[in-house]
């Protein structure tokens, strides 16, 4: 299934693998930052709500 | 009704929330075809070999880079003349996006070139000038975060964005003129001759529109995210004066 | 306005930091230069006005945060502010006294130092013309960099950061001028540029910095 | 012309400190500010001068007419202390530092480097500033810090004097000034309810 | 002595300043050369050793002057004078806070910028070994240098002037290593001089840099 | 122990501006030092903080059982107070920061950035720093400016505690320090007379 990528398998893969996981890395920290930030506002939100 | 309602921050939140999903997952879908597609079911080029392969990389990046700066440009202008909370934070959650994106742009050139001319960095104007691109997006960001007050940090950063625009496009010329480089002209233009070849070009535009759609997607989040963040410190600091 | 110039002045001289500062660094990188990259006339003649350059630039950088940095913090600044002077007219005064204690040293240091660096005989008018059109850029250009930043305790380094990318195209001509001037060539288009870039940043930028002052002052 | 302020509300980081403070200083009148530490005096009074912008409320009389000093005293260790002087004296447009350095009893200390004085003398030197302003309303953050007994009666007699010549003053402190016919005003009833600061309002 | 490093070193971080400041000039320096002398390849890979050491030695000297500035400045330095802690220990852990913050930093960036100069593929090795040999040196050399000035209000030039002949040595040897290393020649000798000099300061200098502070402070 | 100063002149610039100062303080003993500005105050403390040399004469019982807060605080704008307050802890190798962060009332700000303070709150961490030092001699120059009347107790009721404790306390001040029970050393009769300036001596 892989295709022949000849002499330039390293420049090839590289350029994937670094792009993707730059990526992965940017989506996961967004979504890590927007799911603590959810949770923290949620909790200081139900605690004024209790409260005030 | 007019475009300004989804400066609203509820409004904003509540319309992208619908939105979201849909453009994620147009976004993923794109990607994956394009980028399979590129990656497996396309032929090498006669001159480039299997490098060509990194264009599908390459070229969405670059210019997803150079647009996202755009895109801040634009909502900086608005937070100066209209004061919009949503579009002054709009412009920082893009930031970090367009420098990944400048990243990629740069590491996957940087790659392409050691094959191709035999170094992994030349002084050529578009490269030189992404660098620099890839500096304004660093200033940018440390500005935001070095101030405290978020208002003033708004003031602060979108004047460094217009002034910086101004001299990324001087720089670009002075680079132009510097050096005539090495780099591929524009080949997307579509009344070139030796355009990219048609195997090639579809599934380019197919990764096009999946980096559009990715940047979409996480500027809504991000934004999403510092709106949230901004609520959250407000009702932190109400609680706190109790 | 005058008052404040002269007293820029005064303290530049007196408490050193402002005269010295940037023309010693000059001169350190110049000096530098050939320990660094080895003793070869050709090799340091062909890089000699590129060196020039850079170093000028890097001695205004460093001598940027001073700009503001000194008022803000003993209280002047917040003082002037309520001084019956334009905002716009203060850092333009600022960039001026900026220019004088830094710029103007290094154009006059500039032919000196090419001796150290085996500079062609044809190089040193164009490195003076040149550095004598584009220093008030990175003056004007770094007192922006110096306003966005005032009061910021991790000042120094964003500050740096900042200003690098701005000064790059002021750079590129200056040094293309000196380089062309030094081999022989024509230098009028980059030097064009060049004083364009000045002209312009002298006329549009005090109004940015003024701004930027004002939003960081409140 | 009054300075006068209404239901003003000055903030720090954003947070509203004190609100609905609202006063009128005559010309002639001196008011003195008091509250205890962190009640927000010296916000006050750097929004009164300017230097911040109001969280609400309005300010008249202010502006180009005020003269401001604060924690800090705005003086150039390497320069005389004539120098300092003559600085401020230009840049507000006025000549004469000879009154001001008399009275804040400085004379003998004219060509002494402002880095070289004791914390009294410097404090001394950022008061003789005000006379040297030419402005009608003086506004002083803790004036009287560091200064011995006489030199506090040497600030109150240049209050005084100010007074007397139609112009006005706005102090807070903790300590006396020694200016009895002053009046009082406290803050400490304004402080601020728990509220968003500006910025954040919207995300409320 | 660990806490007095943790706090510099968390200061550092906070306020900026120290990680950042040292590798961004670092950074600016070399991203600045290309554009000063031009962009052919040949040129700059010939220059890059001496381009890469003349950068981390002005990162080194830009920093030196927080070493004590700062602490100087806001009382600090007082206070721990008086503190239960031997003057030699407080300078050493200042030396090391700063080559922590500094040295470190530009040690192991200096291969990623050596892609900019086009370093010969044999210079990176040996570029990175003289670095990490040299920069303590640098360091210690520097906290010398700072203890001298402190407290003087011309102090930045000062400090510059001073250190930098005390810098030539290390640097020689330094870039010599470097250049050496990416001609492929033999590098044992100027890397035994540098490791002697970094040696030598490390074991020295401390107690010279604790008698000046001791006399400055008085 | 006790801290005694005896025929001690002290010099600023190298220039005397105190002679033949004598005093001794005894475990338990408050000593509060007065002058006017610019009498020397600032000089003298310093002096037996082991800041400067002394210019001639004694002090004995000084040295590592001194605590010094000056005009200055020694503060760290970015960090926060307990950071700031727990690194003297360290330095000073005592553990407990809470009992300091209590007495000066700084419970509710510990998390607060130094800088963010107001000037009297920054003076009451500047003032807790001593209580982390554990060393036995407190020499003070001006501990009170800014602090209002509330924190003056709290100063005093500090100060009375380390006194009980079996400490001491040399203080320099223009205000009052609510701490009647300590003897008061007017500094004004020892003026020095002019003299050369140390250094100078050699060529007279
Ligand atoms: C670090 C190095 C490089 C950088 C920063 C860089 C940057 C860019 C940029 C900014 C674009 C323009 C995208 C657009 O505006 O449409 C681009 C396009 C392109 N680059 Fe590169 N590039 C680099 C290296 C290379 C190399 C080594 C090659 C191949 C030999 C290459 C091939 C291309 C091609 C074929 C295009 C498409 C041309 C077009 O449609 O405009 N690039 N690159
Ligand atoms: N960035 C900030 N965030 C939150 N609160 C702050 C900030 N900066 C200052 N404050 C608080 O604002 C309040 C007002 O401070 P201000 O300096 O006006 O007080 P003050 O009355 O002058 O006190 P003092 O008598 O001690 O000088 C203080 O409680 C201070 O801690
Ligand atoms: N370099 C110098 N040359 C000459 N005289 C100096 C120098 N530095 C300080 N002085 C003088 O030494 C004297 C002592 O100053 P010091 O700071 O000890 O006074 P102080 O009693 O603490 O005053 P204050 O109550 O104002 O704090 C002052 O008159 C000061 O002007
Ligand atoms: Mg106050
Ligand atoms: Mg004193």
């Amino acid at each position: 299934m892989m295709p022949e990528l000849g002499k330039y398998a390293f420049a090839v893969l590289a350029s994937y693998g670094v792009s993707l996981a730059l990526i992965v890395v940017l989506v996961a920290m967004s979504l890590m930052r927007a799911r603590r930030v959810r949770a923290e506002l949620d909790k200081i939100e139900e605690r004024t709500k209790r409260h005030g | 009704m007019s475009i300004w309602e989804y400066a609203n921050p509820v409004k904003f939140i509540r319309t992208t929330d619908l939105v979201l999903p849909w453009v994620s997952a147009l976004a993923v879908a794109a990607l994956v075809v394009g980028l399979v597609w590129g990656f497996f079911f396309t032929p090498e080029d006669y001159r480039q070999g299997s490098t060509v392969k990194i264009i599908y990389l390459h070229v969405p990046a670059a210019m997803m880079a150079i647009n996202a700066w755009v895109m801040m440009l634009v909502t900086s202008l608005v937070w100066i003349v209209r004061r919009h909370h949503v579009s002054a934070l709009a412009a920082r959650a893009a930031a970090p996006i367009g420098a990944t994106f400048t990243i990629i742009a740069l590491v996957t050139g940087a790659l392409w070139g050691q094959p191709m001319w035999g170094t992994w960095w030349a002084w050529d104007p578009r490269l030189t000038s992404f660098l620099i691109l890839f500096l304004f997006y660093l200033g940018y960001m440390a500005l935001w975060t070095a101030i405290e007050n978020d208002d003033t940090a708004a003031d602060l950063t979108s004047i460094l964005c217009l002034v910086g625009s101004v001299f990324a496009l001087l720089s670009r010329y002075a680079v132009n003129f510097w050096n005539q480089g090495l780099h591929q002209g524009a080949s997307l233009s579509l009344d070139a001759e030796e355009n990219v070849a048609d195997v090639f070009w579809y599934p380019l535009l197919v990764c096009i529109a999946g980096f559009v759609l990715l940047f979409v997607a996480l500027v809504f989040l991000r934004t999403q995210t510092e709106i949230r963040a901004r609520r959250a410190r407000a009702l932190l600091a109400r609680e706190r004066q109790a | 306005m005058i008052a404040l110039l002269t007293r820029d002045l005064r303290l530049a001289v007196r408490a050193g930091g402002g005269f010295g500062l940037g023309l010693a660094f000059f001169l350190i990188v110049t000096v530098l230069v050939p320990f660094g990259v080895g003793p070869e006339t050709g090799l340091l003649s062909k890089i000699a006005p590129g060196v020039l350059w850079i170093g000028a630039l890097l001695a205004c950088l460093l001598s940027l945060d001073r700009i503001f940095a000194l008022d803000w913090e003993d209280g002047s600044l917040d003082l002037l502010a309520t001084a019956p002077l334009p905002m716009e007219g203060i850092v333009s005064v600022k960039a001026l006294a900026h220019w004088i204690t830094t710029g103007l040293p290094l154009v006059l240091a500039a032919p000196l130092l090419g001796v150290l660096l085996s500079l062609p005989a044809d190089g040193y008018l164009w490195v003076l013309v040149s550095l004598a059109v584009g220093t008030p850029a990175l003056s004007v250009i770094g007192t922006f960099g110096a306003a966005l930043t005032v009061g910021l305790k991790r000042g120094g380094l964003l500050l740096s950061l900042l200003v690098l990318p701005l000064y790059v195209p002021t750079l590129i001509f200056g040094a293309e001028v000196a380089r062309r001037g030094a081999e022989g060539l024509a230098v009028q288009t980059p030097l064009l540029m060049l004083g364009g870039i000045s002209a312009g940043a002298i006329a549009l930028l005090p109004f940015a910095s003024a701004a930027v002052l004002r939003i960081n002052l409140r | 012309m009054m300075l006068s302020v209404r239901d003003l509300a000055v903030s720090r980081g954003g947070v509203p400190v004190l609100e609905g403070v609202s006063f009128a200083l005559a010309p002639g009148r001196a008011l003195v500010l008091r509250g205890p530490n962190g009640s927000g005096k010296t916000t006050l009074l750097r929004t009164v001068a300017g230097l911040q912008p109001p969280f609400s409320g309005e300010i008249a009389g202010a502006g180009e007419r005020i003269a401001y000093a604060g924690h800090s005293d705005g003086l150039k260790a390497m320069l005389t202390v004539t120098e300092n002087l003559r600085f401020w004296a230009q840049v507000f447009g006025t000549r004469d530092i000879s009154a001001a350095l008399r009275d804040f009893d400085l004379a003998q200390l004219d060509s002494r480097l402002a880095g070289t004085l004791s914390a009294g003398q410097k404090r001394r030197l950022g008061l003789a500033r005000l006379m040297v302003t030419g402005r009608p309303v003086w506004v002083l953050d803790e004036p009287t810090v560091s200064l011995d007994a006489a030199s506090v009666g040497l600030f109150a007699a240049a209050v005084r004097a100010h007074l007397a010549a139609g112009g006005s003053a706005l102090m807070a402190t903790h300590i006396d000034l020694g200016i009895p016919e002053a009046e009082v005003f406290d803050v400490t009833p304004f402080k601020a309810v728990p509220r968003a600061a500006k910025q954040d309002e919207a995300f409320l």
